[in-house]
């Protein structure tokens, strides 16, 4: 009973050679107009502020992008990790599936229902999308360049769109904004799911802030500086990534990004099963698709983030480093980033589909009484370290990360129940025969 | 239920190692890593549904399903249907819509002129089928019920007769119709009721 | 000047006066419309005031939006939206402190306040949150007597900062500060030299506030989960 | 440069202050009084860039994280008080709780 043509079209599509032809076209096509615009913009990459510029909008394009990809790459995996294929019907592979549906959110019918709060049922989804945006300013993407048409002596371009001396300060602030689109969209929505949700995404935000702060102190300590392309200049000098000095810090951060970004195993503000969405119960068409662009690019923030703090950036052993300064040494470095960003996303998605959610008060839990004091302990035996000028000595700063682990299990074995053990203040289940 | 029925489970008391909780996280992505590159079984497991359908040997109960339906025809060739309205008053949906003519047959005082159902209303629950006296609407097993419009998902006399002749091997009628009180074709309506004689 | 200033000021308090919740809705939007003209006549002022500085423009847009936002959370009737328009507000004085060269600040205010402290008030005000605009949101008490006061404050205010900053108007702009402006290590040094006892009783503040926090709301036993969740 | 903001945070000290005389709910009170620190700690660090005599300091930024860090304890205890008032009289309305002047 379908439609002979649209048939056709799918057939079409469907083949590799034609998606991959259209691929290359595309990307041909780019390529030959940048290139015959070259003269038009040279002048722009040689100054700071014009080439930042220029970085923003290709990131910009670039990100928007690859979260539209993403959820594709995310229902790809939750069917593979499910015995499934995902989508395959769009397009090769499923590779049109992001182009589906984005067609599909825009022809939706927007609904604004009667009772909710108006304008800030319409600032929600703006808000969310644009705190998970905003992040990516700081992001040192290929470490410094230099042009080929520049004098020898001039200094080096960085590819970042802001090289803010604050550093990932920034980033706490930009990251703690997300909260608000969550929050106001549960307010405004008018609606108990909603209004749950909101509630839900506040404390667990204000929650997780501490250790993935505690965890972002770890580091400062470690490097003393701030700002991100120190960071990762720092970690490719000695060819020695943070991961290997401090992986407890490592875990604090991941785990708090994961509950920043509302995924599971924290994706309890929106609980489908208890909360029939949370938040984003009322929101239909394109504002949904901007919650959901927001916390797919809330995640690519994170990634990035992480890979800057203990990942090394840009920097790969055997691979161009800091003092390589040329145009493709700058193109392998943001490939090697990209690709680190990448892995850590599938993780990200690994995770969410094989951990089961918390419980509310397991989540709290989880936050206030084991990560807050393991980020508090580690924190103090880096002060220490530092004063012994030892922080980057990779056996010192393990030493210490194994002796806060054997803590940890040793006071894990003296009590009685794991930190994600039922609610205390329930009755206990006694179903004992009664004779 | 006795007391002696009721299986105490303990909870398993948790090592320290447990406790952290990250062995079962690594052995969790593990199971899901071992599934993602499990394509055998994913071949063996998912039926790429439009090209390659399920063959039924028998645990599918096709015969149960209720799908598209279909009027039957009688063994003349003719539509079963006695334009009784029980199966529109049967149908909690509204779905059916008859308008009865009187029959060119003399076995029966009326025949449809008109049978529509919308399917996109229907509800699938098969009490017209139970409703019908003689056998004459059925729901198939078929379940491609697709379209672009929502006027092509209205189905009318003549198509439901054609379902009938597609599902004709899949399904067959089960009863001989009732019309004909155990007989085939019109040659038993000598010994027909009284008042079916009367008419002829 | 100072007459004008007085002037302006006057008009402010007569424009807050009339946009205050509990007034008609056309008496609030002509409260509103005074407002702006004593916003836009004193803007005039303090940029004429400022010496051709390079960030003038800068100053007079956030300042613009840090007044215009002050003055909508005291009026909303909405406490959300008064909660919303504080975080404009801090949004507003954050760029300021950009412009004072305190980006360490302005970032330390933004995760402190917006992040956290205005969470827990927008947490607070939904869990208090009634179905229709409650009666002491839509009514304000004694908004005579509390613009009054306070536009006398102000003015009184603004005199005397401009009698105490005539001499030094005069000396030349102070050079922007040193190598690297509002970094950590600049703000750091005196915290943990000079004033090293200071914050160490502000530590014990927080932990006081902390303990209190949780005391008070631990009051009732029902409520001890909640608490749990909130600074 | 020092005067617009000196100018500005007493507008914003000011605008506080009548905030919290006139409004009744507790929560924009105490918001109020947030509204008021914002005016402080602007002129605080307006003073230590644009010092009077001598050199810009740090000091003014270093009164002002003092000044945040009291902000923070403030809203903490309020929000308890808060909500805890609010559990037991369901109301929100700062006249309600006159009983507190009485006895």
């Amino acid at each position: 009973m379908t439609d002979p043509t649209i048939k056709r079209i799918e057939t079409v599509l469907r083949k590799p050679a034609v998606i991959f032809g259209a691929g290359a076209a595309i990307l041909l096509l780019v390529t030959a107009l940048l290139a015959l615009a070259f003269p038009l913009y040279k002048p722009l990459l040689s100054s700071q502020f014009s080439f930042s510029m220029i970085v923003l909008a290709v990131m910009l394009v670039l990100i928007l992008s690859a979260t539209a990809l993403c959820i594709l790459f995310e229902r790809k995996i939750a069917g593979f990790t499910q015995d499934r294929y995902g989508p395959n019907r769009v397009g090769f592979w499923g590779l049109l599936q992001p182009v589906a549906d984005g067609l599909k959110f825009l022809l939706k019918e927007d609904i604004i229902p009667r009772h909710v709060d108006k304008p800030l049922f319409l600032l929600a989804p703006a808000l969310a999308l644009a705190a998970s945006l905003l992040g990516f300013a700081i992001i040192p993407w290929a470490g410094q360049v230099r042009w080929p048409w520049m004098p020898p002596d001039a200094p080096p371009l960085s590819t970042q769109v802001a090289n803010l001396n604050v550093g990932f300060l920034y980033l706490l602030a930009v990251g703690s904004l997300s909260v608000y689109g969550v929050v106001l969209a549960g307010y405004a929505s008018n609606n108990k799911y909603a209004f749950y949700g909101g509630m839900r995404a506040a404390a667990q935000m204000i929650s997780y802030e501490l250790p993935l702060g505690l965890g972002l102190l770890v580091v400062l300590l470690v490097s003393g500086t701030l700002q991100l392309d120190q960071i990762v200049q720092q970690q490719a000098a000695t060819g020695v990534w943070n991961i290997f000095l401090h992986p407890i810090a490592f875990f604090l951060v991941l785990v708090s990004a994961l509950a920043e970004a509302n995924r599971a195993p924290f994706d309890l503000p929106e609980a489908e099963q208890e909360l029939v969405g949370g938040y984003h119960t009322e929101y239909s068409a394109m504002k949904f698709a901007m919650f959901f662009l927001g916390e797919y690019a809330h995640m690519i923030t994170s990634s990035a983030l992480i890979v800057a703090l203990f990942f090394g950036g840009w920097h790969f052993w055997g691979l161009p480093g800091p003092e390589n300064v040329t145009w493709w040494a700058m193109l392998i470095k943001l490939a090697v980033y990209l690709t680190k960003v990448a892995l850590f996303i599938a993780l990200f998605m690994l995770v969410r589909w094989t951990l089961p959610r918390f419980r509310f008060d397991q989540l709290m839990r989880v936050a206030w009484q084991s990560l807050v004091p393991i980020g508090v302990a580690l924190l103090a035996a880096t002060a220490a370290l530092t004063y012994l000028g030892w922080q980057r000595n990779v056996w010192a700063s393990l030493a210490a990360n194994l002796l806060l682990l054997a803590v940890l299990l040793r006071s894990a074995a003296r009590s009685k129940r794991p930190v994600t053990a039922r609610q205390e203040d329930l009755p206990e289940i006694d179903v004992r025969p009664t004779t | 239920m006795r007391d002696d029925d009721i299986i105490v489970l303990k909870e398993p008391e948790l090592t320290p190692a447990e406790r952290l909780y990250l062995p079962q996280i690594l052995d969790g992505l593990k199971t899901t890593l071992r599934h993602m590159f499990d394509l055998q079984r994913r071949h063996a497991v998912v039926h790429q549904y439009p090209e390659q359908t399920r063959e039924d040997t028998g645990e599918l109960r096709t015969a149960n399903y209720h799908g598209v339906h279909r009027l039957n025809k009688d063994p003349d060739g003719r539509v079963a249907c006695v334009a009784c309205f029980m199966c529109s008053t049967a149908c909690p949906a509204h779905c059916i819509h008859i308008e009865a003519g009187e029959s060119p047959w003399p076995d029966r005082e009326k025949y449809p002129v008109q049978f529509d159902i919308d399917e996109l209303r229907c509800i699938y629950c098969g009490l017209c089928e139970e409703a019908c006296p003689v056998d004459a609407i059925e729901l198939t097993p078929l379940y491609e019920l697709v379209s672009c419009t929502r006027e092509e998902l209205i189905l009318d006399k003549e198509k439901l007769l054609q379902i009938y002749e597609e599902t004709k091997g899949i399904k067959p009628r089960r009863n001989p119709p009732v019309t004909d009180y155990g007989l085939t074709g019109t040659q038993g309506l000598d010994v027909a009721e009284p008042n079916m004689k009367r008419k002829v | 000047m100072p007459t004008l200033l007085i002037a302006i000021l006057t008009l402010g308090a007569v424009g807050l006066f009339l946009a205050m919740p509990g007034g008609r809705a056309d008496t609030r939007r002509v409260g509103w419309v005074v407002l702006a003209a004593a916003g836009a006549v004193l803007l005039a002022l303090l940029l004429r005031l400022v010496p051709g500085a390079d960030p003038r423009g800068l100053f007079a847009g956030f300042a613009l939006v840090a007044v215009f936002a002050a003055l909508r959370v005291i009026t909303h009737g909405k406490p959300v939206y008064s909660a919303l328009y504080f975080i404009l507000l801090i949004f507003a004085v954050t760029g300021l402190l950009v412009l004072l060269e305190a980006t360490f600040l302005s970032m330390a205010l933004v995760i402190i306040y917006a992040g956290a402290i205005l969470v827990t008030y927008v947490f607070v005000i939904m869990l208090a949150q009634q179905s229709r605009p409650a009666p002491y949101d839509v009514k304000s008490r004694e908004p005579v007597w509390g613009c009054l006061a306070g536009f006398l404050l102000l003015i009184l205010l603004a005199r005397q900062i401009e009698l105490f900053l005539v001499p030094a108007q005069r000396t030349p702009l102070p050079a922007p500060i040193a190598e690297a402006p509002g970094t950590i290590e600049a703000v750091g040094v005196p915290l943990l030299t000079e004033y090293v006892v200071a914050i160490q009783i502000i530590g014990l503040l927080l932990l006081a506030a902390l303990v209190g926090a949780i005391a008070i709301a631990r009051r009732r036993p029902t409520t001890r989960a909640e608490s749990e969740g909130d600074e | 440069m020092l005067l617009p903001y000196l100018l500005l945070g007493a507008i914003l000290f000011v605008l506080g202050l009548i905030g919290f005389v006139t409004r009744r709910n507790l929560i924009i009170m105490f918001l109020c009084t947030e509204m008021m620190f914002q005016g402080i700690i602007l002129n605080l660090v307006a003073f230590g860039r644009y010092p009077l005599k001598g050199a810009p300091t740090f000091d003014g930024q270093v009164f002002a994280l003092f000044l945040i860090a009291v902000a923070a304890a403030e809203a903490a205890l309020a929000l308890a008080l808060v909500v805890l008032l609010y559990r037991y009289q369901g109301t929100l309305d700062a006249n309600a709780y006159r009983m507190l002047k009485d006895e």
